[in-house]
């Protein structure tokens, strides 16, 4: 029973979307369930939501190493909480757009998670940086091939790749490196990407095949 | 003068680096991030520049939009967070200015919810500023944000009421002449998605372009655009990619437009450091690889 | 203790600089009212404070990251929340669902006969809320059912047709370009990018790339012989994939911190 | 070269014509002429369901006004109007859409109750092409009825189907042979091999496994393929006796992975050793989530990191820290840029779809491996089309093969 009606569910749900996208008459039946699916999706956040204050309120609550961040996570969940739903500030009211100029919501967007976000991308500039000095090594013939793109595609995608090598003569031009970058993009690399892709998209389908057939039940949690 | 000492400064970091590389030294990850971040922001604070000219990939979505009769309707989605926006935010802005400059009939929306707040930054700094006479709700207008991804495109694509009743500000579509005679995506002349991660651009074709048969142009953050190259030209007309794609657009915007030639332009301007760091990393893949030889030669002679 | 003393100090000058900061910014503020300047004051030094407070992590972990990450954590799942909450729940629920709402929330109201069916993903989410209480948590496999099943159903057909479909089709690409004889192509045969010989050359890659590339992929056989062969031409082409792969996410992030710099000289210290 | 000449000559003679009818136009009396006639109608107005739609759309085609630019001219736009009854008055004929001069046809369609315009299934609708000048009209061209019904199948999905037909009855057809015990076999693959001899060696330190779903939802493929991994890997690691460590990065994920692995730990036999918090959520936002996993691996200094899933922007900074923290690394996903990382920085890297095999391969369960035998023949399917049709285009020297999925043919 546990197991039996949610694949009764994801067998009913997913079949109705294969079949509607053949079907014009049942057309509507896929756009509304993909509308619900939509809505469930916001549940995803709000459980998000709740499992962030059980966590935390649990640290604080036990004093655990480090509690005093989790009430930060837990005053910075709150301020942002309270500030949407009520669109504290906003221009318009309870009407206005969300995420309109001026009121608080966007202000904590734009000066709080705006660049909490992008500077921890940033540090990214600098790991990339450190696992190319550490890391990255011509260990075998495959490796040194993907060094090689690498370098083509790192050097034709800037000026520098124009100056180095703008003295070969028109006759040769595709050895200059922007334009052997250019050519790496069009026709190695599109043939890997689309074998990988060929190769994905098949494991998703019969993935997805298993799914709807009820062969793969892990999502219900163990193997029985 | 700011070349010259960006290069003397990174020049001789480098052979230092070298130098204690090939002596076997360990050097501290600290010193490598903090060379990266000296390099950086030498050539943004001496304002290194190069110029652009548009590859084809750039050039197709450009000529697209320009060829477009006056009025033809285009959706730029914002599906990007600010992580991405130094990438992909100026594509975003030139796209604006282009469309709004050829008359043509603008609908935002976004799959990510910070690309609808970056959306209102966007409106007050471009869109309002520097075309005053452009009317919401006709020239342009904001579907706002949709949770649910791939499914959101799945349901617009055949029915855009369904999924959008009204758009961010509450205003019923119907009220909107912009609307008048859209239907769903199909209805469409062009669309165009900016983002970099999931959903984005690879999401749009399979769900919207695809599908609905509809012209289909791109912007993506460095990191997926590799693996849209497959859709070029058929189902992506056309694509930009990260910074480098931005700043082939702005020149391009430019060099017909000159009348946006004192606007921000970012994404040329990033082209300078960028083309600075791109040496320092492949300089320290080399030297990463000078001593991994001579560590590897020593280890077979002893 | 020392460390302790240590740390005082810097908290110290941290505040010291930061309150300069602010107030040097409130008093160039250019908006009338002293509140909004002084408001807008504090969030860029705020924002510096925050950016400046990750970076410092390239250092060491230490108490600054820690309060920006832990704040990172709770303002994201706000944000997300709050979304879904407006755009979806009263975008999308609310106007089917009842007029005396929809006219609370201002947003239009959608007479419908089949109204009684928007509740369907009200009670699966409902359900899915379930995970929160350990005693009835596994009904929200329920919920999860019906979003995993979207997902495959949607993937199956739209993969097929997107990603395998047309990406077969794409490779059938004419592989002698402009072709008018032995003769022809050899008298102007040349390297040049946008040449005869280079677009044959590109197309012929793309062509055996994307079989070998597939023989790589295929498990029902050994690497052997012939198929051995065409694989490792296969697991070159993907080498070279990832390699263009590797350059291209090098120029993003490079990209994100030219952007994070930027900020930190031109909208904070005015110096660009 | 000839083309151009021939174009030069037609735009020089197409020049000449405008010269001349410019030249008659400015005659003095067409200066006063009165007020524009309308145009003529436009004529045999066709009304036909559209195809493959739902049951709210007609298709209305026409032939075009005679003063469409031919004639006088004067055509700007056709109007399209649709009633219930041919003798409606003027003013119950509403006007559905506009279209340009030179425009044959126009698809009429509506779905939603509400909208005014609705186009209602099975009932007689009236239509008519009213040809517009600059302020005249012509008179309308009539035809109907015509009812919209809704199409039981969309022949534009032709491909699909039969993709989707072939994949099914190939799938059942090894799934029933794996489940009679024919032995299917399938390549050894280095990265899941690593995986055992992963374990074994924790088991020798003594140190713990780390084990990453990636940042996906429950409802992501690779997430999914991630979970039958993860149940294998828990199996083993109870029955060796070693300790996992599974960070979540999502709640409903967490939830899931939990109950896997204590299932793991129940079929190894040991379900006391299971610790609940071996398996947590730390939080659902990517970098404070990588954050606190890199924080584990520095302290915990796993012997194994085992990434497998959805993986973004975090795989670089997963791999490089297990890299400092001396782990064995066992990474894949299905996102293809974050491959050359993994490939980069860990000791082996399952490569996209190697990634949905691995369960297939761990379990060998013939369900499964029936499954990816499946994929395997699609996959010979595809490159024998392709060789197939690259000799047919040899032999035949035609273009017809490059278009076999895109043109409508059937």
């Amino acid at each position: 029973m546990k197991h039996q009606i949610p694949m009764l569910i994801l067998s009913a749900v997913g079949t109705l979307l294969v079949v509607s996208v053949f079907v014009p008459s049942a057309q509507h039946w896929g756009e509304d369930a993909t509308l619900y699916f939509d809505i469930i999706a916001v549940f995803a956040f709000f459980l998000g939501g709740g499992n962030l204050i059980r966590v935390h309120t649990e640290k604080v609550s036990h004093k655990s190493a480090g509690w005093i961040y989790s009430v930060v996570t837990l005053l910075g969940f709150g301020i942002m909480l309270v500030t949407g739903l009520f669109k504290i500030g906003n221009p318009n009211g309870i009407a206005g757009d969300l995420s309109k100029s001026g009121s608080y919501f966007q202000l904590l967007f734009q000066y709080v998670m705006s660049p909490l976000n992008s500077t921890m991308y940033a540090l990214l500039a600098f790991y990339v940086a450190s696992a190319s000095y550490r890391a990255f090594r011509a260990k075998n013939t495959e490796a040194t091939i993907l060094l090689v793109a690498a370098f083509v595609i790192l050097l034709g995608r800037t000026a520098l790749g124009v100056l180095l090598t703008n003295w070969i003569p028109a006759q040769l031009s595709v050895l200059q490196i922007p334009n052997l970058a250019i050519w790496i993009m069009n026709a190695p690399n599109l043939a890997g990407q689309r074998a990988i892709m060929i190769g994905i998209s098949l494991g998703v389908i019969s993935m997805s095949l298993r799914l709807l057939l009820g062969i793969e039940r892990t999502y219900l949690g163990g193997d029985s | 003068m700011g070349l010259i000492i960006s290069i003397i400064v990174i020049g001789g970091g480098l052979l230092w680096i070298l130098y204690l590389s090939i002596k076997g030294r360990d050097v501290d990850r600290r010193i490598v991030y903090l060379f990266v971040g000296t390099t950086v922001a030498l050539a943004i604070i001496f304002r290194l520049e190069f110029g652009e000219v548009a590859t084809p990939i750039v050039k197709s979505v450009f000529d697209k939009i320009e060829n477009l009769p006056a009025g033809s309707k285009i959706v730029l989605s914002y599906d990007f967070d600010p992580a991405m926006a130094p990438e992909v935010n100026p594509m975003a802005n030139a796209f604006i200015r282009h469309i709004l400059e050829k008359k043509h009939r603008l609908y935002f929306m976004s799959l990510w919810a910070t690309g609808q707040s970056l959306l209102s930054v966007s409106l007050d700094s471009v869109l309002k500023p520097e075309f005053p006479d452009a009317k919401y709700g006709v020239d342009y207008c904001n579907l706002g944000f949709k949770a649910g991804n791939e499914g959101v495109l799945n349901v617009v694509i055949t029915n855009l009421r369904k999924m959008f009743p009204s758009d961010a500000n509450g205003n019923s579509l119907d009220s909107l002449p912009m609307f008048k005679d859209v239907e769903s995506l199909k209805d469409m002349d062009l669309l165009i998605s900016i983002g970099g991660g999931k959903p984005g651009v690879k999401e749009w074709v399979l769900f919207a372009g695809d599908p609905g048969k509809v012209a289909m142009a791109g912007g993506s953050a460095a990191v997926s655009t590799p693996l849209l190259y497959p859709y070029w030209p058929k189902q992506l007309i056309g694509l930009l990619g990260g910074t480098k794609g931005a700043a082939e657009y702005e020149a391009e915007l430019i060099k017909r437009y000159p009348r946006f030639k004192d606007k921000s332009m970012p994404a040329l301007r990033m082209m300078g450091p960028q083309t600075m760091a791109h040496v320092v990393i492949i300089a320290f893949i080399v030297i990463g690889n000078i001593a991994y030889f001579r560590s590897r030669k020593k280890g077979e002679q002893s | 203790m020392t460390s302790k003393t240590a740390m005082r100090i810097l908290m110290a000058i941290v505040a010291l600089i930061f309150l300069f900061s602010w107030i040097i910014k409130s008093g160039s503020g250019v908006s009338d009212s002293t509140f909004t300047n002084v408001r807008d004051g504090f969030l860029i030094t705020f924002a510096v404070f925050l950016t400046l407070s990750i970076f410092s992590f390239l250092y060491h972990d230490n108490p600054f990251y820690k309060f920006a990450e832990s704040l990172y954590v709770g303002i994201s799942a706000g944000y997300w929340m709050c979304y879904g909450f407006w755009s979806t729940v009263v975008g999308n629920f609310v106007p089917r669902a009842s007029r005396s709402l929809s006219e609370f929330f201002h947003v239009p109201y959608q007479e419908r006969a089949d109204h009684i069916l928007i509740y369907i993903p009200i009670i699966f989410g409902l359900i899915l809320l379930t995970r929160l209480l350990p005693r009835i948590g596994w009904l929200s496999r329920w919920s999860l059912a019906f979003i995993i099943g979207t997902t495959a159903g949607l993937n199956l057909t739209r993969y097929l047709r997107s990603d395998f479909i047309s990406q077969v089709s794409n490779s059938f690409i004419p592989l002698f370009v402009d072709w008018k004889g032995a003769g022809d192509f050899i008298n102007h045969i040349s390297l040049a990018a946008d040449g005869q010989f280079i677009a044959i050359l590109s197309n012929w890659v793309i062509f055996v790339g994307v079989m070998c590339g597939l023989v790589y992929f295929f498990f029902s056989k050994e690497h052997k012989g012939t198929f051995g062969v065409a694989s490792r031409i296969g697991i070159w082409i993907l080498m070279i994939t990832f390699g263009a792969s590797f350059g291209y996410t090098v120029m993003g992030r490079i990209s994100l911190l030219v952007g994070r710099i930027t900020f930190l000289f031109g909208d904070w210290l005015n110096i660009l | 070269m000839k083309h151009i000449k021939l174009i030069l000559f037609i735009c020089l003679s197409l020049c000449l014509t405008q010269a001349i009818v410019a030249q008659t136009a400015t005659d003095p009396p067409a200066e006063t002429a009165p007020a524009v006639q309308p145009p003529a109608p436009p004529g045999n107005v066709i009304l036909k369901d559209l195809p493959n739609d739902e049951g709210h759309g007609i298709l209305v085609r026409w032939d075009l006004s005679p003063d469409d630019g031919a004639g006088r001219n004067t055509v700007i736009s056709y109007d399209i109007y649709r009633a219930l009854s041919p003798s409606a008055p003027d003013s119950l004929w509403m006007n559905v859409g506009t279209v340009v001069l030179g425009t044959k046809r126009y698809s009429d369609k509506s779905v939603e109750k509400d909208a005014p315009d609705f186009l209602p299934k099975k009932t007689d609708l009236y239509y008519r092409v009213v040809a517009v000048g600059a302020g005249v009209r012509s008179t309308p061209a009539s035809a109907g009825p015509v009812q919209a019904y809704d199409n039981w199948f969309n022949s534009m999905k032709m491909p699909e189907l039969i993709f989707c037909i072939v994949f099914l009855i190939l799938t059942v057809r090894f799934i029933n042979m794996a489940k009679r015990g024919i032995d299917l076999y399938v390549r050894p693959l280095a990265g899941i091999e690593a995986i055992d001899e992963a374990i074994g060696r924790a088991t020798e330190m003594g140190k713990p496994i780390l084990y990453v779903l990636g940042i996906g939802t429950a409802g992501d493929i690779a997430t999914i393929a991630s979970f039958t991994v993860l149940g294998r890997v828990a199996r083993k690691v109870a029955e060796y006796q070693t300790s996992m460590i599974v960070p979540c990065c999502d709640p409903v994920v967490m939830t899931i992975a939990q109950e896997i692995v204590k299932t793991g730990y129940a079929d190894a036999g040991r379900p006391d050793t299971f610790k609940e918090d071996s398996v947590y959520y730390v939080t659902s936002q990517q970098f404070p989530y990588v954050a606190a996993v890199n924080g584990t691996i520095l302290r915990e200094k796993p012997a194994t990191n085992i990434y497998l899933g959805y993986f973004a922007a975090e795989s670089l900074l997963l791999a490089e820290t297990g890299v400092l923290a001396g782990s064995i690394q066992i990474a894949g996903t299905d996102q293809v840029s974050q491959l050359p990382f993994f490939v980069v920085a860990c000791d082996y890297t399952l490569l996209g779809e190697e990634l949905y095999a691995a369960s297939a391969y761990l379990g060998r369960e013939p369900l499964l491996l029936g499954t990816l035998k499946a994929q395997d023949y699609l996959k010979a399917i595809v490159l024998v089309l392709m060789v197939a049709l690259l000799a047919l285009r040899v032999i035949t020297g035609a273009d017809v093969i490059s278009k076999p999925f895109d043109a409508p043919w059937w």
